[in-house]
């Protein structure tokens, strides 16, 4: 796959740059994630964590259900401050 | 006992700041470092941290750690090779009262002593530089010199330099048991086997007293639970760290422009009182606090951040991840460096109740000198466990 | 483009049609329709320029999960154009990287 | 902080369905869904749907929709349209953006029916506008009336790909090529005969290698694979196309099922990480259920079935329900849930979904301090089901001879048994297992062509060779606009959609009962009877645009 193809897309992470990330030892979509911001985004990996699991599995020679993939938390979506703070709202 | 897999001088418990600085300094003096994490580097309170790098509003020892840590601070991009993100934008405490100010102006005359100097800010004053403060304080304490930084970035890049030096970092690797000759450590056994060490490091954070019980050794550390979101990338809206001590909240602009906000909690005694639902500190495990979040706080959190800003707009912008966190406090909110008495090269670097992100770099430094040579550069007996009578190993 | 009609949905119900501004260009849309369909339907598929690459992206996940809508409306950025419906005289701007904050139109 | 007896995240088919059967024996249930409109992906989906004729079979997916959520609405369900669910927190607290403001729910219980998402496939121009989801697509065109695209490279051939670059035909959109990185279709193939012969060709071990553009996508080049699924230099060859649509597809949408704390593990053949359930479709965690696709990646038959079995199992639970009467409804369902996975998809579906029970099993015994032997893995293989029981027979010549008859190319074991119940004449039978293949006894059939709308697969024709001396006639299902009409020439097209000759339409029915599905009967010459599959009209007209 070439090389400067873009995977995450929020954060516009190459796969160059988490082949270099896992080359210094960073070796769970975790590590990847924090050193290179790859499903750090807005979208918090909805697009890039399967592709980065699958990046990992190649790179260090798993299987892919053997690499632990991204955690989530809340807000599994996005949501306004306002909206989170139970402020503003449009009850009429 | 399990297969030896190692030895080591040096056995490190715990992948956060402490335990990768200190790895990180150990290798660099030509110690022979392994450094044990049961999860991955950098996924415990450090990853939790809002990445404060601060000297005002410190006790005696501290201030003088933090200081000193500044100045690491500021060659640490090039001494790791790793882009940590630190900027020295400054650090603003939001004072909401006369007495406030008062207390504030009476720790900066002891600052001054200590060479650093802050200021008191008028809110018209803080409209100019940080437009986005609504200006419904007092006034601001302003520690130019104050800043902050990336906690994953540094943890790993520290990580990273420890093992380009020689370092070994064992993650997905759990400590089961300490192996102890009287009072002289023998071994440490992990899920993955035993290595064979005279010294070990517990830098296991709101985890350490778990390290203590392994040894039967009460470490007076206990977890308090914190709350974070962050938000989207956003343009630059703030420079500075700002914490707003009367309604617990702080915030900061990452550098990928991303607003991080939390609430400090309990050491200030705010959750229980404030919330209106009520909130008592569960006694679970440390394990169940670090990984749920609690729904109360997502609320409180934007509700005191947007009463607290003048862009009304910011309450469009979206909160995209919200985590807790966990303190490592002590009694008396100071941490506990050095050995063990009673225990031969068991050593402390725990209990830094939040605010020990900044410290990370010295701490490494100093912990490095004590385990080399046996003395520090800069004194830390103040900072030692006998202080409290708990730390005694349970008799054998 | 919008079909009129379809073999299995017939004739397509539409909302009114409103008149938006698309950096300042002003555009046919109907009420009830996305922002990012209408501009789609109207030709225009670069709704936003990345931050560090300086690419253009457009509707890729239609669902308000991903990040390559994001358009400044009304003054504010990062609005997901495709889960935001339009409105009469909405002012709709291309974003360029984080996008920035405009003055607030007077509400009227 | 408002307390409810169930909620159910999702208004989808498994959701809808659970929510109905708790809510039919006394339960109070509320549905959350984050889309203006109930019924999930359904209302995207304009195709009719495989299955029995006694449940959904041959309605299209929206209708299935319209009529789920009537029934959760009769049976007493609130459901609340934009209310995302934000987390699940301690104590079954649900935090859910409602109206524009955080609320907080507490549930007895949380059924998570939150479906699936689209996964991706990076290379290069992917970025580029014009490149975007199936779904993406499908929410355009079917939701919004508005074409994504002009010509069309669709990348994947599972049942998403060809369903929805059939939906792209039908909305005026020319698909210049559906590419499938395997060395065959992934989909049903009477999906696949459905573009095919409308001249979409499906280029089998291929990729797309790249998008390209000037700030949107101008074209595509692809490229071949080998055996081992590498590249092969030299055979990329260029397209044209406006809009690359990505169906390499589906993964759990299991967001929330992760949050609540719920245990995992990994089935590819259920779209990847899946949360652990029992039979009872109830997760680790307790008082919390899944259903439907966040479950393991199925069809729409299957999660309505894993609803049923979740909405029993919670009716017992909370007391609205004889323990004795849930086993036996259980039983059932998992008997109609069996039925459904047979066959080359359902099959290996079903096998996949006894390793993720036997993986909950394990995990259940490991908790309670159970010493747990390894199961056999022999129990989960991933190999092909058992090979197809009968292979749907063509006419015969003499019979073709002696007047009208049907044609079923139906050659895969689907779920599906509507031509049975749309022949008056008895001439189609299907059976049991319902997957097995439609068999025609060819004497009974009068060639009435009934058959043909009802097939969700448009995989009958009736054709009748004793029509003249050179002619043969052929009655096939024509979705598209515009209609011919009698008496027009219009183009012969063979399964793989090249032209083979001229046709003459001799009758177009339409009638309401076929709902949506005209029926054509063209002459074309004899020789073409078994040849002809679709027609084409001269220069269609530009397509009416608003």
């Amino acid at each position: 796959m070439d090389k400067e193809v873009v995977i995450c897309r929020c954060e516009e992470v190459t796969r160059a740059q988490i082949e270099e990330a896992i080359e210094r030892g960073l070796c769970t979509p975790r590590d990847i994630k924090q050193w290179t911001r790859a499903g750090m985004g807005l979208c918090q990996g909805c697009t890039c964590r399967s592709l980065i699991c699958q990046i990992v599995a190649e790179k260090l020679a798993l299987e892919v259900s053997e690499v632990s993939p991204l955690t989530f938390r809340p807000p599994v979506r996005h949501i306004k401050l306002k909206e989170l703070a139970g402020l503003g709202g449009n009850d009429k | 006992m399990t297969k030896i897999i190692d030895e080591a001088e040096v056995v490190i418990i715990g992948g956060g700041i402490m335990g990768c600085s200190t790895a990180y300094q150990l290798a660099k003096a030509g110690m022979q470092v392994t450094l044990v994490e049961r999860d991955t580097i950098c996924s415990g309170a450090t990853a939790r941290t809002g990445g404060a790098v601060r000297q005002q509003w410190r006790g005696p020892n501290e201030l003088v750690l933090a200081m000193e840590s500044v100045k690491l601070w500021k060659n640490l991009d090039e001494e790791l090779d790793c882009d940590t993100e630190y900027t020295q934008g400054g650090h603003f405490f939001v004072l909401d009262s006369e007495q406030e100010v008062e207390q504030f102006r009476e720790i900066h005359e002891f600052q001054r002593q200590h060479g650093l100097e802050c200021e008191i800010l008028e809110p018209s004053e803080v409209q100019k530089i940080c437009p986005i403060l609504k200006p419904n304080f007092v006034a601001v304490s302003h520690c130019p010199t104050d800043g902050h930084a990336n906690p994953f970035r540094t943890t790993h890049g520290f990580a990273i330099a420890a093992a380009r030096l020689g370092a070994r970092i064992m993650t997905g690797t759990e400590v089961k048991s300490i192996a102890h000759d009287h009072d002289e450590i023998e071994s440490v056994t992990t899920s993955r086997g035993t290595i064979r060490t005279g010294k070990i490091v517990n830098a296991a954070g709101p985890w350490s007293m778990q390290i203590g019980h392994v040894l039967g050794l009460e470490i007076p550390v206990k977890p308090s639970k914190q709350q974070q979101i962050i938000t989207e990338p956003l343009p630059p809206v703030v420079e500075q760290f700002v914490t707003r001590l009367s309604i617990g909240l702080y915030f900061r602009q990452c550098k990928s422009g991303s607003l991080q906000i939390g609430l400090h909690l309990d050491p200030f005694g705010l959750w229980r009182e404030t919330l209106e639902e009520g909130y008592s500190l569960p006694e679970a495990e440390a394990e169940t606090l670090d990984h749920i979040s609690t729904f109360n706080p997502l609320r409180e959190i934007p509700k005191r951040f947007l009463d607290a800003v003048t862009m009304p707009v910011l309450g469009e912008c979206s909160a995209i991840r919200t985590w807790p966190g966990l303190y490592a406090m002590t009694p008396d909110l100071e941490p506990l460096l050095g050995e063990v008495p009673s225990l031969k090269g068991f050593y402390l670097v725990t209990g830094f109740s939040g605010r020990g992100y900044a410290l990370g770099p010295i701490v490494g430094k100093l912990m490095a000198e004590l385990i080399v040579t046996g003395k520090t550069s800069i004194p830390l007996d103040k900072l030692s466990v006998t202080r409290f009578d708990s730390a005694s190993p349970a008799e054998s | 483009m919008r079909f009129a009609e379809h073999p299995i949905l017939g004739t397509f119900p539409r909302g009114r049609k409103v008149t938006v501004l698309v950096d300042g260009q002003e555009v046919e849309a109907f009420e009830g329709e996305m922002i990012a369909f209408a501009l789609h339907a109207d030709g225009i598929k670069t709704l936003h320029w990345t931050a560090k690459r300086n690419e253009p992206r457009g509707i890729f996940c239609a669902i308000g999960h991903c990040t390559d809508c994001m358009m400044i409306v009304d003054g504010v950025p990062n609005v997901r154009a495709c889960i935001t419906p339009v409105r009469e005289g909405m002012r709709i701007e291309t974003q360029h990287g984080r996008g920035e904050w405009r003055k607030q139109n007077e509400k009227s | 902080m408002r307390k409810v007896e169930v909620a159910v995240v999702g208004a989808g088919p498994a959701g809808l369905t659970v929510a109905s059967e708790i809510a039919n024996r006394g339960g109070k249930v509320l549905i959350l869904d984050e889309n203006a409109k109930p019924g999930g992906q359904l209302f995207k989906q304009l195709h009719k749907f495989f299955g029995s004729s006694r449940h959904l079979a041959k309605e299209r997916g929206f209708k299935i929709a319209q009529s789920l959520v009537q029934q959760a609405q009769e049976a007493g369900v609130e459901i609340w349209f934009d209310a995302i669910v934000i987390g699940i927190f301690e104590d079954r607290v649900l935090g859910v953006v409602h109206k524009g403001k955080l609320q907080k729910l507490q549930a007895d219980r949380i059924v998570l029916a939150t479906g699936a998402s689209e996964k991706a496939l990076a290379f290069p121009g992917w970025t580029l506008p014009g490149v975007m989801g199936a779904g993406a697509a499908q929410t355009m065109m079917n939701i919004h009336g508005i074409l994504p695209g002009k010509r069309i490279l669709m990348v994947g051939s599972g049942n998403v790909g060809l369903i929805v670059s059939y939906q792209l035909l039908q909305a005026g959109a020319k698909v210049e090529a559906v590419v499938e990185a395997a060395p065959k279709v992934g989909g049903y193939q009477v999906h696949a005969d459905k573009i095919r012969r409308i001249g979409v060709p499906i280029y089998l071990s291929y990729t797309v290698k790249e998008a390209f553009g000037d700030s949107r996508v101008e074209g595509a080049i692809l490229i071949q694979l080998d055996e081992n699924g590498r590249p092969i230099a030299g055979t990329e060859r260029e397209i044209a196309v406006d809009t690359v649509c990505l169906a390499v597809g589906l993964s759990p949408m299991a967001e929330l099922t992760w949050v609540a704390g719920c245990q995992f593990t990994y089935i590819n053949d259920l779209g990847g990480q899946v949360p652990l359930h029992n039979e009872a479709m109830a997760t680790t965690v307790p008082g919390i259920y899944v259903a439907g696709d966040v479950a393991g990646i199925g069809e729409a038959s299957s999660a309505i079935e894993e609803g049923r079995l979740a909405g029993i199992a919670i009716a017992a639970d909370l007391g609205y329900l004889p323990n004795s009467e849930a086993e036996h409804l259980k039983e059932q369902t998992r008997k109609e849930l069996d039925a459904l996975r047979q066959g080359p998809v359902g099959g290996r579906v079903g096998q996949a979904k006894r390793a993720l029970l036997d993986a909950h099993a394990t995990y259940i015994a490991r908790q309670a301090g159970r010493e747990v032997k390894e199961r056999a893995e022999a129990t989960w293989t991933g190999s092909a089901p058992e090979a197809p029981r009968a292979r749907a027979e063509v006419p015969s010549a003499e019979r073709r001879a002696q007047g009208p008859v049907a044609v079923i190319e139906c050659y895969e074991e689907i779920p599906c048994d509507p031509c049975e119940e749309a022949c008056h004449q008895g001439a189609i039978f299907v059976g049991e297992p319902i997957t097995s293949l439609p068999h025609l006894k060819a004497e009974r059939c009068n060639g009435c062509g009934l058959c043909i709308p009802a097939c969700p697969g448009l995989a009958i024709f009736v054709i009748d060779e004793s029509y003249s001396e050179d002619e043969a006639t052929i009655m096939l299902p024509y979705e598209f606009l515009p209609l011919p009409h009698k008496g027009m020439t219009v183009k012969a097209l063979d399964l793989q959609g090249q032209l083979v000759g001229e046709a003459r339409v001799l009758e177009v029915r339409n009638p309401k009962a076929y709902d949506c599905t005209p029926v054509i009967k063209i002459a074309v010459s004899k020789e073409l009877s078994m040849t002809v599959r679709h027609i084409a009209l001269d220069e269609p007209k530009e397509r009416s645009t608003v």
